[in-house]
Parts: structure tokens; C-alpha cells; sequence
């Protein structure tokens, strides 16, 4: 008989290996899938996961990786702080698409003046952007208790309306003969988000990046504010009678991770993407719920996390293209790997032991 | 001697790290009522959940009737004519009586036809209850007639209660008593867990004792003084602790008028509350659970702020402050549910050193922290509480509930507070670390500490406040000096029997 | 601008169409929920029985059994849900999360063989006499037979949670379970069956998409539907008429903003478009301040601790 | 297998979309089964616009493609970014208008084909009320609402348009939604602009509705409601143009094909539209492919009632290209 004992507390151990472990085991179900499809288990593992580190091209991959990975860890450490705090985020989607339209919109007024101050005030005014639209749930939450989780989900729908509406409507650049979707900030020196060394992928999104990973692992390792965060979500009424006022915890938590969602926004926009577009978002305020949990609400681990999942959407794509696995099959793959990662942290916190009954 | 009804025989049951029972045996007779005694962590509830068969045994048999019986779960031993009461009630808030009533039922008949059955034999017990209230709208007392009753429908001819009177007057206590009594003489047996020795003496026809989980002991308690009883629980002989005489100094802390609504739908509400508490006093709040206690607590704490003169400390109004700004003055409490509400049960002893001797022991400064420093108080703590943990690296939840209480309490102690206010500081705590514990509030209130010590342990409060006071409903009654209160007038001003009635026999 | 162009009859008639995967798909997760489970994986659950009951109905020709396997395949998908939380005691949030990105991989691999494909028909019922009534002959007796099931499920569910034992016991189950399982319940067992339940729900509601009210398959057709589902709980108070209520009127939004458009309302498109999300968010808002029948449990784990 | 050409397709949606995306993917097939063994084909599908679809283009050039075609408009920039990164490759892009040297474009004059549909569309309503489903107000489906009603009015002065924008590319439900609007307000001819079968599904449920096939033949739906279609057919152009790299005769063009060229296919029309209409539309589609009419042919007004095109002018395929405006006769709109 199988029986799970709470441990008296985490394995510190098993904390640290179960991402380990989850891969490992994402590898072998993924493989056997791919091999239900036709293809070659070990090469399909190999091209998503050694490839773009290793392969003949990963001299372009691996800038790849931090384009990709940015926004993901930049959008996941905010909604991390939510939930260890039990404030549930799930549309930053929708704040990373309204901070690259206020951001990109911020800045297109000015255009094509040269001034220097146009990229800062775009980043404000994204973050800004993203934050306001976090501050409709946080304060329908603390007003009227009213249901994160939809609330925020609900925008996300609105907001695609929105960038729809802009990109053919008020964004809609003048000189683009008549097709949606704004100037290209690309060529707009004062408005692009451009590499900082060439040929490395690092913008300033990935500094943003980096700095939130060293913010909240300050923040939430040596600040009142982070030690209050992570109690309200483990012990709510033990984080009241330690002083903590929930209300400006869900300003807080909701209002960061919505300013984080809008910068990455931003930064999207106005780096690698370019231009403001019907279809400008691609799911990154949903990946990066995924990314969050996969790093396990830890900063470091977020940023790992994010690398991670960019690898696999590169090389899921060079999969597909190279031995054509369709990308369905990479989507169940990604899907495993969080459900490994969640079914193995059972052993962080439990331990199991098999034993005979005896007959009584 | 005629067969007893049940029959245990050498059960052990053993937990990682804890041996809860270990072979115990004994017998309960055909409508005697059986007490089991032992202190907190004593193995009593394991026990009588392996009668109820929620717990498997790891080993030993049982015989019910001189047939083996092994219950595979409660449905069983419920079909066998087995009930129960448990200690933490199993009721659900939001529905009714009669349907947290049919829950605990094996074939409840119609709703309506229950809701009738309710209504007679609360009536023929004297406890009386509407069934379609819902349960999360009663008191403490009201919820366990709910559990009662479900006992009672099912005609049981085992009844085992565990702890049933920790929530009741004394005057309650006297009417379910004779409930009790009642039952016996229809032949029903009684199995009856209490700490409160006096209890057992009144009601009970044999005693069993559990010192760490092994039968130590039987005896007769009406031919058994409680002292002896107690001695026996805790295996050495028992020290009360010294309360030095002292002045009281001036008024600390004074609440006039105070009236808040209630926090949730089924807390209580604060109705004009008054209270003073001199320096170096303790005032001990007594009250049967669910009558106020949080609710006051959260008052003092900051938890629940109101209008700013309703709460003054030294005069100075102080009720609209948070908890923080309540510590910086000197106000600290140590609130009853230890995991969860007092500390967090996967944190660290450290970390939960820091939620809430940050502001007075320095622990943070422009809201950085200083962990070094909150593991240094948290050792300290340790040590002077005699808190038994390999370290302060620990999770809270690793910790026994005594050896957390300890934590608990000690961590707002060595803050020399001028307000001290605890609420059941030794639920759940071993005689000697309970002795301990009130040591250290009569050591506070010497030193010219304002305590006000909630609990629902009468002799606690005898033992070691000046003064005493009830709440009931939310009200709070005038304080009295303890020195020469009378059980029954602590009975009345707790609210006396809540409408219960004695049974019509 | 010709509004007199709407005809009202027709109009609920088709809202009620609209309706009907939602609502059962809701009624599902209701169940979950009552039982204290959080599973935020309908949109993954709705899209496998989409595909699963396509698929089904295409190679047996018969859309019944079609359903009947897309029922099943909601319910395989959700034992997915169940072992993680019920069992791994992972985070439910988490989980659901997992569970909508793996459906909605795992819906397009079996999907492959399938674009482009007609389903067979499945017949509205035509009932004599009562179909052909004026106005409610339309409205109430010309629709397909699973709309019917989805009124009789709410019916149903209502029924049962109200008045059963089972519901009593499931609702305790939600209520609080240390107490459930200390009067002997099985909890994990109870919340494995109501998880179960809620996955069969979204398969249907899914596979209602794919064979009814599209008919077609293609990747990701149920386009949120299963989001709006979640939300449709909260909204309803936890209880089946409202869920009905919430669905008609969120069917209604749908349906009466794409009729404004064409019959030429002056409102912008995009408001138009954002209407049903900008709407539930204010009826969730006023409905907020009814908490009554929130499963206490809701969202936590159970372990016993035996 | 140096010596084997390798050509690359970027998709925008999955190949099994049923539309847009499945159309492009048959263009590929045809181009393995022109070539066999001489072609290697990869493609990705799902590649969002922006970063990805660069990473995904660059990937293929790494890789050592030789040609690559990147199927949606939101991959202009993308294609040129990445095109001026490696002169060697060549590059095509579906309905752009962003040219190098290694880049063409190239795109369908679907608005040919929506002008036989609005011919037919004329000619079939009973009830005057022809229903349209626009996805998003660009000037692509600007251009075929125009040029479907300018010719529907021609033989029907009576008819009127009713236009509801899904604003979406893909959602099926709504899609069929949007359908059974239109027929509940009378509409007895759809025209859709979405790729879906959705509304098909929804005029056969209705009953005496027609509709086109979309993208696809939507032969599933013959006779009726489903009376004709635009098909698009990448495969000649794809098959032509992976020759040229294989005989290094590729050069940067434009490309706007229509009927003509065998890039938009007017599906068969079926025996629910009478013999004559038919005829009609067959001659139509005749003049469209040799070139000898113009869809856009004046005198045209625009809706507010200015003049656009005089008497015997044809539209400029500049203007057409950025067509945002609705032409004289339309109720309603377009979203901004
Ligand atoms: N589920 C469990 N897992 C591990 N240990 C347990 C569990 N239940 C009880 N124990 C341990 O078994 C011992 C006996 O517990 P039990 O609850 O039976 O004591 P008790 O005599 O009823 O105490 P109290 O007077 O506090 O109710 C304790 O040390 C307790 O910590
Ligand atoms: N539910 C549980 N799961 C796991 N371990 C438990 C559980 N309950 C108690 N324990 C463990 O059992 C041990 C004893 O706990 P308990 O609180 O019952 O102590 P106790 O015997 O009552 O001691 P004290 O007198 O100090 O309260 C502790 O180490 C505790 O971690
Ligand atoms: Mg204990
Ligand atoms: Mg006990």
C-alpha cells in the first residue's frame, strides 16, 4: 500500500530536484510521444533541448533565448508575487497588450520628434498602462470583493478588442497604405527598444528582466514587504495580526504585476516586434503564469523557468521545422512538462511509503 | 460479571515519531459511563477514533459484545450502535441543523420527518434546537447540542464524548450531565473524555489513564481525589505556580463602550464592552468559546481597528492604530489559534520570530530585515522558553502544539510588553509547561504588566488573575475580584444554562 | 439603423443555442466547485470533447455517440486534474492552468485527420403541434435534443443538490472536509467523482460546438468558451438557475450585439465586440456581494491525516 | 543532398485551420509533388507575427533553405529584416508591399472572385438582403465588400448589404452566430470573409439560404447552400516560383494575380443558381481572366458621394491596395 505522510517540513532536497526530475520525466513521456508519431524520440529531445544551447546555430540561438525568455521572466516574477501572496493575476495578457499600446502610443505622438526623453517616456507610459489595467481587478477586488481571477481573465478579451480597435483606428500608420497596425518603431531611433551590443539579444527589456529577478528576490528574501507578501499567502490571518493591511497588499501585488506585464509590453514593442499589430500579442501573459509556477514563485527559479520554456518554443520550432513534429505535439509537450513538475513536487512536501498491511 | 460491551485489547497505534497508544486494553461495561483520562497528547483521541473506526490500529483487537469487531470506517461502528462527539466539532457552517445532522446519520428518514425528531428529542432532553438554523448562526453550546442530538437519533449504545465540556457554563455542564445520566439508566454506555477532573468524580463509574499512550491506570474517581487522579496523568507530583502578592499600579489600558459588528457571518459581535486593566494586574476573561473571544482579541491586538478613543492606553486613545503601531506601544497579544492565526505553520521559527518582534526588538530597519538578529532573538526564545526544537530553522508546524504555544507565548514576553494580552495560553499544554507559562504571566504582571488572559479554563483563571470577568454573546461583564467568586456565580456570569433545560425524564 | 429588422423570437431562439455549451460546461464545474475543487481547466476539457466527440460522431456517423465520447474523453482528461490535486496535492490554480494548455495540444494532435470534415446531422426534434405554435413553437420545441439535456442537467443538478443526500454530502464535502471525512466520508473519493462529473460537462459542452452549433472542427474553435463557463459560476452564486440565467444572458450579449451590427446600431464595432466581456465583468461585480454559497473549501487541498 | 532546393513556409495559423493557412499548405504538397526528390519543404506553423516569425525565417535560412515563403501580411517586416541578413536567400511574401532585392511579394486579387460571387449574390436574393461577414476592417475585405456589391447592385438595384464585423480571424461559434443573425434579419445570401464553414452550417439549418465556399472549395455543402466559391491556389505561383531558384532565373517581383492566372478559382457553381445567371457569371469570370474587364471599372462613387473612378476609369492597384473606404450605395461604417 502506498501512503503519503506529511514531512514536518519541506525537503529542502527534493525542492531542488524535482524540476530535475520533472524534466527528466517530460523527456521520456515526450519521447514516447514523439515516437507514437513517427519520429525519432531521441533526435526530437535532442533538437529541442541541445540545439539551440549547442548545435551548429546556437551562436544565434542563444541570443534568441534572452528575446524570448524576457518577457516571460519579466511578466512572471510580478505575477509571482501575487500569488504567493493567494492574489490571482491571470490577465496580464491583457496588461502587457494596454502597456505596449500606452507605451507605443506615448511615444507616436512625438513622432518623429528626436528627443531623447521619447524612450523613457514610452517606458513610463507602458508601465503605467499595464498597471492601470491591473487597478480595474485589484480594485473591484477590495471594493466589492469581486473575483480576480475572471475580472482580470475578462480584460484580457477586452484589451485584444482595444489593440484591434487602435491598429485600425488611432495607431494606424498614416504612411502604411491603409493595411492595421502602427509605424515601426524599429526605424524610429528615438522610440526603439534596440540592442544594447549587437548580436547578443540583450535590450533593455532583458536588463528589466534581470533587475525585477534581483528586486524580488530583495524584496521578497530581506524587505518587510516581500516577508509580509509570502505570509498573507501561507497564513492570511497570522499575516493580519502581524500588521499586514490586505487591501494595499492587492493594490500592491496586482498594481506590480500589471506595471511588469506593461513593460514587457513595451519593451516588446518597441524592440523585437516592432509595431503595434492586430495580432501583436502571442500568449506571453498566459506562458508566463506557467513560467511562474514552473520556477516554483522563486525569482531564480523564474528566471531558469523562463529560459527553459524559451528553449522549448525555439526548439519546438526548429523541431517542426527540421523533422516536422507539428506543433500541437509541442504544446502537449509543454503541457507535460507542468504537470510533471506539479506531480513531482508532491515529494517536497510529502513522503511516501510503501508498506505491507499487515493482517490484523 | 456479565460481558462488558466492548472490549480492548492490547491496541497500539503509532504515528512517525509518536507512539499515540501503545497496547492499551481495557473494557467498558453495559451502561456504565467510562472515563479516559490522560493529559494533552495522551493518545485519548487516537483511542476513541479507532472505536469510531476513523484510525486503523497498527495492532491489538477489540470485542464488542464478545464478537471481533473491526470497524472499517464510521458507517460501521455507527451501524453497530457505536456514536460520537468528537472534540473539534465535525459540523458544517453553512447548513442547517437538520442537515448536519442527517450527515452524521446512516439512514436519516425525509428532512421533514427528521426536522421533527429534532424537535422531540432535543425537547425530551432539554436541549432544546431548531433544526432549520443554520449551524454557523449558533453558539459553542448550541453547535455541541447539534452533535449531541445526532448521537441521540441514532439510538447509540456507545456514546463516546471527547472533551464535551471544554465549551460549556457550568450550569451547561449540569444539564448534560444529567442527560447523561439519563442515558445510563436506558442502558446506554458512555464513553467520557474531560481534563476536569471534579467532572469525572460527579459522573463517571470507572477511569482509565493514558500517560504517553500507555494505560498507567484504573480507578474509581469518586473514591479517588483529583489530585491524585492528576498525579497519576502526569506521572510526578504536580507544583501550583506562586502568585507573589502586588500592588496595582494605574490604569493601562481602558476600553469604554466598545460595540463591533460582527467580522464575518458567523463571528460574534462585540456589544458594549467595557474594561479596564491596571499596571501589574491580570485580568482574566472567562467565557465558553465562540462568545467573543477572537473578537476581543482582534480589538486589543489591532486586528480590528475601531474609533480611536474607544481603546486608550495611559489615556491616550489608541483604538484606530494597526498592530504594528499597537506593538511600537507596547501592546502585544498572543492569539489562541496558534497555527495559522499566532504563527505560520511553514515558516521558519525564525522567520516567525520576525511577524511580530520586528518593530520592538529592532528586527527590520527602513523596512529591510535583519534576519541574523531575528534568529538570535528566536534562539533566545528557545532557550529561556525551554521551547524543545533541534533549532530556530524549524517550521513552525514542526513543533508540538505545547512546544509551539511555548514559542508563541515566550516570543511576546521577552518583548516586555506594558499590555500583555494572551487567549488560551495552554490549550493544548502539558501540566509542566502549563505551569510554566503562567509563571512567566504572573512574573510579567509583577514587573507591572497589564495582563489580560482569556480562557475558557476556569481554574487557570482562579489560579492566576485578580480580577474576572465573562463574556457572553459578546457582552462582557462587569469584573469581579476572584478572590472568593463562587463557581456558580462564575456559572451565571457566563451566562448560566443559554436556555437549556433539565432533561424531562 | 433598423432594430424593427430583430425579430425577438428568433433572437432567443439562437441565444438559447448559443447558450447551451456554456451552461453545460458550467453546470459541470458548479458541481466541482460545490464539492471545494478549483479546476480551471474547462477550456481544456471543452476543446478534447470537441474534438473527441468529432471525431467519434464522423467515424460512427452517429452524433449521439458522439457525445456520449466526448463526455468520456472530458472525464479522462480531468482524471488528470483529480490525480494532481487529489492525490500529488499540487496547487489547484496551477494545475488547471496545465490541464487547458495540454487539452488544447493534445485536441489539435487528434485533430489532424479532421479539418474540413462535415460531421452527420444531429436532428432538431420536432415535436407535433407544440413546434409549430407561434412564437413559443421556435423559442421552446424546435431545438436539437442536447440543448433539452442542458435544462435538464441544470434541473437536475439543482434537484440533487438541494434535495438529495448525495448533494447534502457533496456540498459537505465543499463545506469542510476535515469534518466530511470525520463523520466517515470519503472526501478525495467524493471530489474525484465531482471532478470526473465536471470533465464529462465540459466534454460535452465542447463536443455541443463541434457537432451542433458550428459544425466543424478546427484547432482551438472553442476560443474561450471555457473561461466564460468558469466565470459563469461565480456569477450564478454557485446555484444551477442562475448559471441558466447567466449563460442566456451571456448568449444574449453575443447574440444581440452581432444583431445591433447588422441592423446598423451606431455603437462602435469594438464596443460592440468587447460588450459580453465588459458585461460580465459588471454583473460579476454586483453579484460579488452575494457570498452565501461559496464552498467554504473552495480551492484547498485535503489531506487526512490517518 | 546539397543539390536538392530547399524551400521554407512560415505559417501564421495551424495547417489544420481549414483555411487560409491549410490553403497555403496544399501549395506546398504541390510543390513536393511537382519536384519529388529535387525539393525539400519544412514549414512551421503557429508562428506569431513579430520576433518569432524573424527567429523562425533565420532558422530556415541557416538551415540552408534556398527559398522561403512567409504567408501573412503581419511578416512584412519580419521578411525584410531578416532578407537583407542573407542576399542569398530568396524571399516571398504573401500580400505585402515591402520589396529587395531577395524579396518579393506576392498576392491574389480575391476582390475578382467576390465580384462573380456579388453577381450571383444580385441575382439570388428574394428578400434584397445580402448578409456579409467581415473579420477585421482592412483593406483586403474592404475591397471585396465593394467589389461584391457594385456588382450584386449592377443586377439588382434593389440590394442592400448588411455587414457585421466578427472581429476576429478565427472563431467558428461566432462565425455561425453572425450567420444566423444575418438570416434572422433577412438575409438570404451570406458572403463571408472568414474562413469557417460555420456560416455553410447555418444557411443549410436555416433552409433556403445561400452561401460561397471561403478560402476552400466548402464542396461539403454543394449544391446548397454553398452555390460557388473563391478558392485560393497558392500552387502554380509556388511551383513557378521554386522553378526559378532551380533554374537561377529568380528575380524580385510583385506579384497580384487574380483569376487569370489561376491564382483565385471560382469553385463550381452548382445547379441551385439558374442556367442563365450562371452563364453570366461565367462570362463574367471570362472577362475578369482575360483581362478584358476590370472589377473596378467607373463610373464609381465613394460612399459619401464623391466621385472616385469617372466613366470607363479603372481603379489603380495603389488605391486598391489601401482601399479604406466603402463605395457609394453601402450602409454603414467602417470601424476606425
Ligand atoms: N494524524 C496524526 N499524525 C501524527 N501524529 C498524530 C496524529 N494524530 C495524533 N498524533 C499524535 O498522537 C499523539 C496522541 O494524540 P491524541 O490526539 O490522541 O491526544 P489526546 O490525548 O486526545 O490529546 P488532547 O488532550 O490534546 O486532545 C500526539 O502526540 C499527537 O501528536
Ligand atoms: N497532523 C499531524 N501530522 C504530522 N505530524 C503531526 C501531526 N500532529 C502532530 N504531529 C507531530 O506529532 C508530534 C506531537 O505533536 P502534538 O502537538 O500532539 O504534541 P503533544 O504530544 O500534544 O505535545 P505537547 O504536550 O507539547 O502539546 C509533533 O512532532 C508533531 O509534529
Ligand atoms: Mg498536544
Ligand atoms: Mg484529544
Amino acid at each position: 500500500m502506498i501512503r503519503l505522510e506529511k514531512r514536518p517540513q519541506p525537503s529542502r532536497v527534493w525542492s531542488m530536484a524535482t524540476p530535475l526530475v520533472a524534466v527528466l520525466a517530460t523527456m521520456i513521456a515526450g519521447g514516447l510521444l514523439f515516437a507514437a508519431l513517427g519520429k525519432d524520440p531521441v533526435a526530437a529531445i535532442r533538437t529541442i533541448f541541445w540545439d539551440p544551447l549547442f548545435g551548429e546555430f546556437a551562436f544565434y540561438y542563444r541570443p534568441q533565448l534572452l528575446v524570448k525568455g524576457a518577457p516571460l521572466v519579466l511578466i512572471a516574477i510580478g505575477l509571482s508575487l501575487g500569488f504567493r501572496a493567494g492574489i490571482w493575476n491571470i490577465g496580464a495578457e491583457g496588461q502587457y497588450i494596454m502597456g505596449a499600446i500606452c507605451g507605443a502610443g506615448a511615444g507616436l505622438a512625438f513622432y518623429p520628434s528626436d528627443s531623447v526623453l521619447i524612450f523613457p517616456l514610452m517606458v513610463v507610459a507602458g508601465a503605467l498602462g499595464g498597471w492601470a489595467w491591473a487597478m480595474i481587478p485589484a480594485v473591484l477586488k477590495t471594493c466589492f470583493g469581486t473575483n480576480e481571477i475572471l475580472v482580470s481573465l475578462m480584460l484580457v478579451y477586452v484589451a485584444e478588442q482595444f489593440l484591434a480597435s487602435v491598429s485600425l483606428g488611432l495607431l494606424k500608420n498614416p504612411e502604411g497604405f491603409g493595411f492595421p497596425g502602427s509605424r515601426n518603431l524599429q526605424s524610429w531611433d528615438s522610440a526603439h527598444n534596440a540592442e544594447l551590443i549587437a548580436g547578443t539579444g540583450m535590450h533593455w527589456g532583458v536588463v528589466a528582466a534581470l533587475i525585477a529577478v534581483i528586486f524580488a528576490y530583495v524584496l521578497l528574501n530581506r524587505h518587510m514587504l516581500g516577508y509580509h507578501i509570502r505570509l498573507s499567502g501561507e497564513a492570511p490571518r497570522a499575516a493580519r495580526f502581524a500588521g499586514v493591511n490586505p487591501t494595499r497588499l492587492v493594490l500592491f501585488c496586482l498594481g506590480t504585476s500589471g506595471a511588469l506585464a506593461g513593460l514587457a509590453g513595451l519593451f516588446e514593442v518597441s524592440g523585437p516586434s516592432g509595431q503595434i499589430s492586430i495580432d501583436f500579442n502571442v500568449g506571453y501573459g498566459f506562458t508566463a503564469i506557467i513560467v511562474a509556477f514552473l520556477g516554483r514563485l522563486h525569482p531564480v527559479g523564474i528566471l531558469l523557468a523562463g529560459g527553459l520554456m524559451a528553449l522549448t518554443y525555439i526548439g519546438g520550432d526548429i523541431a517542426q521545422s527540421n523533422m516536422g513534429l507539428p506543433s500541437a505535439a509541442i504544446q502537449v509537450f509543454q503541457g507535460m512538462l507542468l504537470f510533471f513538475l506539479l506531480a513531482f513536487d508532491l515529494l517536497t512536501n510529502f513522503r511516501i511509503t510503501l508498506r505491507m498491511r499487515e493482517v490484523a | 460479571m456479565t460481558q462488558p460491551l466492548l472490549s480492548l485489547q492490547g491496541l497500539t497505534k503509532a504515528y512517525p515519531g509518536v507512539v499515540a497508544n501503545d497496547t492499551v486494553s481495557f473494557d467498558i461495561g453495559a451502561g456504565e459511563v467510562h472515563a479516559l483520562l490522560g493529559e494533552n497528547g495522551a493518545g485519548k483521541s487516537t483511542l476513541v477514533k479507532m472505536i469510531y473506526g476513523l484510525v486503523k490500529p497498527d495492532n491489538g483487537t477489540m470485542l464488542l459484545r464478545g464478537e471481533p469487531y473491526t470497524p472499517g470506517e464510521p458507517r460501521q461502528a455507527r451501524a453497530d450502535g457505536i456514536a460520537m462527539v468528537f472534540q473539534h466539532f465535525s459540523l458544517f457552517d453553512a447548513l442547517n441543523v437538520a442537515e448536519n445532522i442527517a450527515l452524521g446519520m446512516e439512514n436519516p428518514p425525509a428532512m421533514r420527518d427528521l426536522a421533527s425528531q429534532i424537535r422531540r428529542v432535543s425537547e425530551t432532553y432539554g436541549l432544546p434546537l431548531d433544526p432549520y438554523r443554520t449551524v454557523g448562526d449558533l453558539s459553542a453550546g448550541e453547535r455541541q447540542r447539534v452533535e449531541i442530538i445526532r448521537c441521540l437519533l441514532q439510538d447509540p449504545k456507545l456514546l463516546i464524548m471527547d472533551e464535551p465540556t471544554s465549551v460549556l457554563t457550568p450550569q451547561e455542564v449540569e444539564i448534560l450531565f444529567q442527560t447523561l445520566q439519563k442515558l445510563r439508566s436506558e442502558g446506554t454506555s458512555i464513553l467520557y473524555i474531560s481534563h476536569k477532573l471534579e467532572e469525572i468524580r460527579t459522573l463517571c463509574d470507572h477511569a482509565t489513564i493514558l500517560r504517553l499512550g500507555k494505560n498507567v491506570g484504573e480507578c474509581v474517581p469518586s473514591e479517588t481525589s483529583a489530585r491524585d487522579m492528576a498525579e497519576m496523568m502526569v506521572g510526578t507530583a504536580l507544583q501550583t505556580p506562586e502568585r507573589s502578592g502586588r500592588a496595582l499600579g494605574e490604569v493601562a489600558l481602558d476600553i469604554s463602550g466598545l460595540s463591533v459588528p460582527a467580522p464575518s457571518a458567523f463571528g460574534t459581535a462585540l456589544k458594549n464592552v467595557h474594561m479596564t486593566v491596571r499596571k501589574g494586574e491580570i485580568l482574566g476573561v472567562g467565557g465558553v468559546a465562540g462568545n467573543g473571544q477572537d473578537e476581543l482579541l482582534g480589538v486589543l491586538s489591532g486586528e480590528t481597528t475601531t474609533a480611536a478613543d474607544a481603546v486608550t492606553l495611559d489615556g491616550a486613545p489608541i483604538g484606530n492604530l494597526g498592530p504594528v503601531a499597537r506593538r511600537r506601544l507596547g501592546i502585544l497579544a498572543a492569539p489562541e489559534e496558534r497555527l495559522g492565526h499566532a504563527a505560520a505553520p511553514d515558516m521558519s521559527l525564525t522567520e516567525n520570530a520576525m511577524l511580530t518582534a520586528a518593530t520592538r526588538e529592532g528586527l527590520a530597519s527602513r523596512g529591510f530585515l535583519k534576519w541574523g538578529l531575528a534568529q538570535e532573538f528566536a534562539e533566545k526564545v528557545i532557550k529561556d522558553f525551554d521551547v524543545r526544537t533541534p533549532g530556530p530553522e524549524n517550521a513552525a508546524r514542526a513543533l508540538s502544539g505545547g512546544n509551539l504555544q511555548k514559542f508563541v507565548i515566550g516570543r511576546e514576553v521577552l518583548q516586555r510588553p506594558e499590555v500583555l494580552v494572551v487567549n488560551q495560553p495552554t490549550w493544548g499544554v502539558d501540566a509542566a509547561a502549563a505551569a510554566a507559562i503562567r509563571q512567566s504571566l504572573l512574573d510579567l504582571a509583577a514587573g507591572g504588566t497589564a495582563v489580560i488572559c482569556i480562557s475558557q479554563d476556569l481554574d487557570e483563571l482562579m489560579e492566576i488573575a485578580d480580577s474576572f470577568a465573562a463574556l457572553n454573546e459578546g457582552r462582557l461583564s462587569a469584573p469581579r475580584p476572584t478572590a472568593g467568586l463562587s463557581v456558580d456565580e462564575i456559572g451565571l456570569m457566563m451566562g448560566g444554562a443559554h436556555g437549556m433545560e433539565v432533561a424531562h425524564v | 439603423m433598423d432594430l424593427s429588422a430583430i425579430n425577438p423570437v428568433l433572437l432567443i431562439a439562437s441565444l438559447m443555442v448559443a447558450a447551451t455549451p456554456i451552461l453545460i460546461a458550467a453546470i459541470g464545474e458548479l458541481v466541482v466547485e460545490k464539492s471545494g475543487v478549483l479546476n480551471l481547466g474547462v477550456e481544456g476539457m471543452m476543446i478534447t470533447g470537441a474534438i473527441a466527440g468529432f471525431a467519434t460522431a464522423v467515424e460512427t456517423g452517429s452524433p449521439l455517440l458522439g457525445f456520449f465520447a466526448a463526455a468520456f474523453a472530458g472525464a479522462a482528461l480531468s482524471v488528470l486534474f483529480g490525480f494532481l490535486t487529489q492525490f500529488a496535492k499540487a496547487n489547484q490554480v496551477a494545475s488547471g492552468l496545465a490541464l487547458t494548455l495540454f487539452g488544447l495540444g493534445l485536441s489539435a494532435l487528434m485533430g489532424q485527420s479532421y479539418v474540413g470534415v462535415k460531421p452527420p446531422q444531429m436532428g432538431d426534434i420536432h415535436i407535433p403541434v407544440l413546434s409549430d405554435l407561434p412564437v413559443v413553437g421556435p423559442i421552446l420545441f424546435g431545438h436539437d435534443i442536447i440543448l433539452y439535456f442542458g435544462i435538464a442537467l441544470t434541473a437536475a443538478v439543482w434537484a440533487l443538490l438541494k434535495f438529495s443526500r448525495a448533494g447534502l454530502i457533496l456540498r459537505a464535502v465543499g463545506e469542510n472536509h476535515d469534518a466530511a471525512h470525520a463523520l466517515g466520508y470519503k472526501v478525495i473519493r467524493i471530489r474525484l467523482m465531482a471532478i470526473l462529473f465536471g470533465g464529462a460537462c465540459a466534454g460535452v459542452g465542447g463536443a455541443y460546438i463541434s457537432l451542433i452549433r458550428v459544425p466543424q472542427w478546427t484547432e482551438g474553435m472553442t476560443a474561450g468558451v471555457g473561461w466564460i463557463a468558469l466565470a459563469l459560476v461565480v456569477f450564478a452564486s454557485w446555484k444551477p438557475w442562475r448559471a441558466l440565467l447567466g449563460a442566456y444572458l451571456f448568449g444574449g450579449v453575443t447574440v444581440v450585439q452581432l444583431n445591433l451590427q447588422a441592423a446598423g446600431v451606431a455603437i462602435p464595432v469594438e464596443y460592440l465586440a468587447m460588450s459580453p466581456y465588459v458585461i460580465t465583468i459588471i454583473v460579476l461585480v454586483i453579484l460579488s456581494a452575494d457570498k452565501s454559497s461559496a464552498p467554504a473549501a473552495l480551492g484547498r487541498n485535503f489531506h487526512a491525516s490517518r | 543532398a546539397d543539390d536538392k532546393t530547399k524551400v521554407g513556409f512560415v505559417y501564421v495559423g495551424p495547417v489544420g485551420d481549414g483555411g487560409w493557412t491549410y490553403e497555403h499548405d496544399q501549395g506546398r504538397k504541390a510543390v513536393v509533388a511537382e519536384f519529388g526528390d529535387k525539393v525539400e519543404t519544412v514549414y512551421v506553423e503557429n508562428v506569431a507575427e513579430g520576433p518569432d516569425a524573424e527567429r523562425v525565417m533565420t532558422q530556415m535560412a541557416l538551415e540552408g533553405a534556398d527559398l522561403i515563403f512567409t504567408t501573412s501580411f503581419g511578416y512584412m517586416d519580419p521578411t525584410i529584416n531578416v532578407a537583407k541578413k542573407f542576399p542569398n536567400v530568396k524571399f516571398e511574401h504573401a500580400t505585402g508591399y515591402k520589396r529587395a532585392d531577395n524579396v518579393s511579394t506576392y498576392s491574389a486579387r480575391f476582390y475578382e472572385g467576390r465580384a462573380v460571387q456579388g453577381h450571383i449574390a444580385g441575382n439570388l436574393t428574394e428578400s434584397n438582403i445580402v448578409g456579409y461577414i467581415g473579420s477585421y476592417p482592412i483593406p483586403e475585405v474592404i475591397r471585396g465588400i465593394n467589389s461584391a456589391y457594385l456588382h450584386a447592385k449592377k443586377v439588382n438595384p434593389d440590394v442592400e448589404f448588411k455587414i457585421v464585423w466578427a472581429f476576429t480571424w478565427f472563431d467558428p461559434a461566432k462565425e455561425a452566430d453572425a450567420a444566423k443573425v444575418l438570416i434572422e434579419q433577412g438575409a438570404d445570401v451570406i458572403l463571408q470573409h472568414t474562413d469557417s464553414t460555420a456560416p455553410q452550417a447555418a444557411a443549410q439549418a436555416a433552409g433556403n439560404v445561400y452561401t460561397f465556399g471561403q478560402a476552400s472549395d466548402m464542396a461539403e455543402y454543394a449544391p446548397k447552400p454553398r452555390v460557388s466559391s473563391i478558392i485560393d491556389d497558392w500552387a502554380p505561383y509556388y511551383i513557378a516560383r521554386t522553378q526559378a531558384v532551380m533554374d537561377g532565373s529568380w528575380e524580385s517581383t510583385d506579384t497580384w494575380d487574380g483569376i487569370g492566372a489561376g491564382m483565385v478559382k471560382i469553385g463550381e457553381i452548382t445547379d441551385a443558381v439558374p442556367a442563365a445567371v450562371k452563364e453570366e457569371a461565367l462570362a463574367l469570370k471570362a472577362s475578369l481572366a482575360d483581362g478584358s474587364y476590370h472589377a473596378f471599372t467607373g463610373p464609381i462613387k465613394k460612399q459619401d458621394g464623391s466621385d472616385w473612378l469617372a466613366e470607363g476609369e479603372t481603379a489603380d492597384d495603389g488605391t486598391l491596395a489601401g482601399m479604406n473606404f466603402f463605395v457609394e450605395g453601402i450602409q454603414g461604417d467602417i470601424p476606425q
